[in-house]
């Protein structure tokens, strides 16, 4: 299997564009790295630790056509669509080292993070809780008669909860603006596709709902782009809900802790060949005029962004524990 | 003057912040045509139309959770849950997401979860049970019940207003069985506040919701035998006014603590954990719980009688530790 | 609309068989109309009160091929299910009057009934919720491997509950012997199917779970009959789940409080053309050698077993309330 | 002779009441190949099959009714669950189905529903959650958890063998942290019985789960001052051993209730009603609460030491309760 098999020429794709595309994987790539390889390990970040790698297209390939009005409600493995709403790596790591300047000062760890400023909603741990919820954002922006639409990322478990039938039955038979974009990575945990539903594709779930589903090539970011384009564009002119399955692959174990040995031999090996980030690579060298210079040159300002903003994170104070109750209800 | 009952009273309420405050909507099953299956949202529809007013599908959980995307995005939802039993089919929703997003995330939830709770009308075990306890005991929401169709007004109006996730618990059988004239200007009752139903030296009782009428009844035999009974309507259950609970007891020395809900796990218990540490020195009795036994709430009339704190139990209790 | 022309000849239907689907239809539909129309307004039955009018087809033609072995969980419109499981009126009038004697002796009213003996569980009031139950009481047939089936009945509203979509999943994935059978009667209390999902079909909503599913005239007994042939014939294989849809309306208020206003003019009156009664006794005049007197006996008969059943019933003992706090944990 | 960690002793009851009883088996996320997220049923697939130890999908409402509904069909299921705080999602079929079957149709369920709970582990607001509270309200259900090694192996085992629907709460920070040498020899723990953990004449703290180890260890340091402290293991929640709340209470006279759980609304509450009604003639200073603040779990370490109970604090508590 060739990558540039799967990633033709679209001569929309222009240099610019790539260039941002490719910042924002290599950035989400290397800062889930730095978190689980390096900081996760040396005890600098405590509790679980979640990465999106090999999934960076998804977030990447969507969010980057949000606007400021929409709002987004990002997964576990969605790092990407944080990093372009504005998030910075300084924050990031702050909120994983339970900082008091990270973005939930402490009070929620790891990916639990979000930002009502940025239209982030901070990850629901409840698997397929943010369905609904991104329902109702969408809802309001139906009521305020606005063209903004939602972005809902999950995965492949999610669709075996109940919330996530709810939600998307509601957001269907409302007709709300919302762009639902399901990472099926074959895997939930430990438990394989075929242990979660008895069909392959979940585009298929959604005939229950009566509302467009499309199946896309999860690795390769210009497919993930031009169907959200798609998705946004029918959402935004007021048609309602929209489905994309993305298919990919979870390149790492469930969380830190996990060997992921129950993946079959090989499976790993056969999917690293269509890594997103290389795919793209290949598409800049054949079609946007980039060389191997530019991605590592790239890949080392990304690196010293890290390295900065890790130092800076570390030299954090943690909250002060008799701020311990405060923000649980409103103070007036 | 005509009177107003307690179910058109949270019709009233919600009817005025929807006129006063236009993020302010409602959203549930069967609410808007129907208006309700207890009518509670009749003429809603009409007046504020189906943006504002708005028939879901069945699904409690997705009611809430779009309930709680609403309010992160502007608006001020009323979600009404058709019995309260059913609330349990929303409890992640609303305990794991909604109830913490401030504290998690600095996000404020505006949002009124309305559920008709409460027994006495033969609507057997899952149709009459008391739900207050498992979202009094989660951080981040507050719990309101009202027992006089002014408090049911009052309230609802401050809930709607308030910015955190307030559980709003009516009392079915108070819904048509209460009335009185309630004033023509407007007015809220603030969350947070109980309210001395009934002035009284001898013994507290403390209590809310349907409970506060037994009690009231029981006091009122009780005078006629020289006993003088204070009763307490709490009416918030979260925050408690633990300043009013504690002058109560201090008052009278002597307190009973009531509830329709069932005993084990139910308010009273908490009621006694701040009484027994606040005011220990100022007891001069046991702390005497009434509540319906650990069970079920059952159908049958006869079942359903047994089960429910009777007027003549509070009484009875009421004798009893008047002279202990 | 004529009743024959949505019931063809079927030879296999003899004279025994239609008999003796006629006397639960019959049944269930007089035995409720007694409790609505005259005990529940006499004050005799307390609470809420339900009834199957015009969807008595579907309990009854289905529940009729169920053996000793297999699990019933009804919904609050299948009273013939019940029956046919041997419930007897007297057992039915006791409950929904809350007499000690009645299937939940006191403990729940009305529709809320079952019997572990009989294998059929009490409705689970909270709308979906016996669908997970049944995938349970599935699972342990398989467990044992036996060829038992569980026969699932819910309505168009039910398919709207997380715990439908978790229910048939899980049995799908698990393939587990359930006949699922789905009552579309248009309406969910005031709700009606467009405010509900924005698909007709609820059998286009089983794709997400790659079991069959398939849509049937809900007020033919014979078409719900054969459906289920199938559909327990695939189960009992060792198949998995089955699903069937059938179309139907319900010809009362939601409950017996329920005026239903909100349903059109001319809606019901279309549908009581369609009744299933009538086009069973049609069918039996054409086809199987009935006649007129022969429906006037058996409702005359009915009537008689229901008057004695109401006396019976009216005699029984309230529950002791001195039993309130039994048998809530068991007592060894 | 090895010792034998909390989690192991968990694995083991299951395992040898798998061996006894055919009917008895195993669902969840996870739980099969991988072993569960806590590795408590590792191994248990290879001994006992596909069919006695199975992966779900993740769906915890549907794990809960298909558990329920096999109970009814004739089977002894134990389901897991991730962790505790996602039991939310099952909330309705625990609560309205399972826990209402005995009453309402004389259904048994014997059904054990084990779910690692409590923090100090740094997982955060969903992932730390002491949820106890709920289903010890909830009439039909009991609720255990164990605070060492022997009492997870003899209660997990009583909980498989009990007819009765049974939440079984394991402490996370406990599974790999506490450890001892059990019998060889079978042996259960019943249901419904507290442990005097440590016997003491001055202060009574009554509590349970990994608060008893915190609670010992203010005892130890108690005792160098003079100050001696029983330590009352309730064990089970529901049904609690008022006998032993009791007689602990009027042989000390002073009681300190202590949990993990949040304060209002929690256990000790309850364990005030109990004991400021029945023992109240034997109190010699006020009900004395100690559990964690009213707020949602919170994640990073400075919070979360501030939010749980620690020995400090109840060591200065038990301090002022002696000198009171
Ligand atoms: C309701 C609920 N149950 C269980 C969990 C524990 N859990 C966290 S992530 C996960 C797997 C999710 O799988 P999927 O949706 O496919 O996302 P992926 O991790 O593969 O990206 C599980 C079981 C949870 N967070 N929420
Ligand atoms: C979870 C839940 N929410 C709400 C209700 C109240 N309720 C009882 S029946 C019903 C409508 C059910 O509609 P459908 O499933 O179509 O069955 P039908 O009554 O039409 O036969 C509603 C909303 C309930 N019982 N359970
Ligand atoms: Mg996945
Ligand atoms: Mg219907």
């Amino acid at each position: 299997m060739s990558a540039s098999a799967t990633l033709p020429l679209r001569a929309t794709f222009d240099r610019p564009l790539c260039d941002r595309v490719l910042y924002y994987m290599v950035m989400m790539r290397e800062l889930e790295d730095r978190i689980e390889s390096k900081l996760y390990r040396q005890g600098k970040v405590l509790g679980g630790c979640y990465t999106g790698r090999g999934q960076e297209a998804i977030p990447v390939g969507s969010a980057i056509l949000s606007r400021a009005g929409d709002w987004l409600t990002p997964s576990h493995r969605d790092m990407g669509a944080l990093l372009i709403r504005g998030i910075t790596p300084r924050e990031i790591l702050a909120q994983y080292m339970g900082r008091a300047t990270g973005l939930t000062k402490g009070r929620d760890g790891n990916m639990h993070m979000g930002c009502a400023r940025r239209h982030c909603v901070p990850i629901i741990s409840s698997i397929g809780a943010s369905i609904p919820v991104a329902t109702g954002l969408a809802f309001a922006m139906r009521y305020r008669d606005e063209s903004n639409v939602v972005f809902n990322y999950s995965g492949d478990g999610a669709s075996s909860r109940g919330d996530w039938h709810e939600g998307i039955n509601i957001a269907a038979v409302m007709r709300l603006p919302i762009v639902f974009l399901c990472n099926n990575n074959l895997y939930a945990y430990s438990t394989p596709l075929d242990k979660q539903m008895r069909i392959t594709d979940i585009a298929l779930r959604v005939k229950a709902y009566g509302i467009p589903a499309e199946i896309v090539d999860g690795n390769d970011v210009f497919a993930v782009y031009q169907a959200t384009q798609r998705a946004v564009e029918h959402a935004r002119s007021g048609e309602g809900p929209y489905f994309i399955e993305c298919k990919t692959f979870r390149m790492s174990g469930h969380s830190a802790h996990d060997a992921a040995d129950y993946v079959p031999r090989g499976l790993r090996e056969e999917w690293s060949k269509k890594d997103p980030i290389l795919m793209l690579q290949k598409y800049m060298v054949e079609h946007a005029g980039a060389d191997e210079r530019d991605f590592v040159e790239l890949r080392q300002r990304v690196l010293d962004e890290i390295a900065e903003a890790v130092e800076w994170a570390l030299n954090q104070p943690f909250p002060d524990p008799a701020t311990v109750e405060d923000g649980v209800y409103e103070v007036r | 003057m005509p009177q107003t009952t307690y179910v058109e009273a949270i019709r009233q309420g919600i009817w005025e912040e929807m006129e006063r405050d236009s993020t302010v909507f409602l959203m549930g099953e069967d609410v808007a045509v129907y208006g309700g299956a207890f009518k509670v949202t009749k003429g809603l529809l009409d007046r504020f139309g189906e943006m504002r007013v708005v028939d879901t599908p069945l699904a409690e959980s997705g009611i809430v959770g779009a309930g709680t995307g609403a309010a992160i995005n502007g608006l001020r939802p009323i979600l009404e849950m058709q019995f309260a039993d059913f609330m349990a089919c929303g409890f992640d929703q609303i305990t794991n997401f909604a109830a913490k997003c401030r504290y998690r995330w600095g996000q404020s939830i505006p949002m009124v979860i309305r559920a008709p709770a409460g027994g006495n009308i033969h609507g057997g075990p899952f149709h009459s049970q008391n739900v207050e306890m498992p979202y009094v005991h989660t951080p981040g929401l507050k719990v309101v019940q009202p027992a006089t169709a002014y408090d049911a007004k009052g309230l609802i109006k401050a809930a709607i207003r308030d910015n955190d996730p307030v559980i709003f618990l009516e009392h079915k059988y108070l819904y048509r069985s209460v009335k009185e004239q309630l004033p023509t200007d407007p007015f809220t009752v603030p969350i947070g506040k109980a309210n001395v139903h009934r002035e009284g030296s001898d013994i507290s009782i403390v209590t809310y919701g349907w409970m506060v009428h037994v009690a009231e009844e029981a006091a009122e035999r009780a005078a006629a035998e020289g006993i003088s009974v204070e009763v307490l309507d709490l009416r918030t259950l979260v925050p408690l006014d633990r300043q009013a609970i504690l002058a109560t007891a201090k008052k009278t020395s002597k307190i009973i603590l009531l509830h329709e809900d069932t005993l084990t796990g139910g308010l009273g218990g908490e009621l006694a954990g701040i009484i027994g540490e606040h005011a220990f020195e100022y007891l001069d009795g046991p702390l005497v719980r009434i509540a319906s036994p650990d069970t079920p709430v059952p159908f049958s009339e006869t079942l359903e009688k047994a089960f429910l704190p009777s007027t003549d139990q509070v009484l009875e209790k009421t004798r009893w530790l008047y002279r202990y």
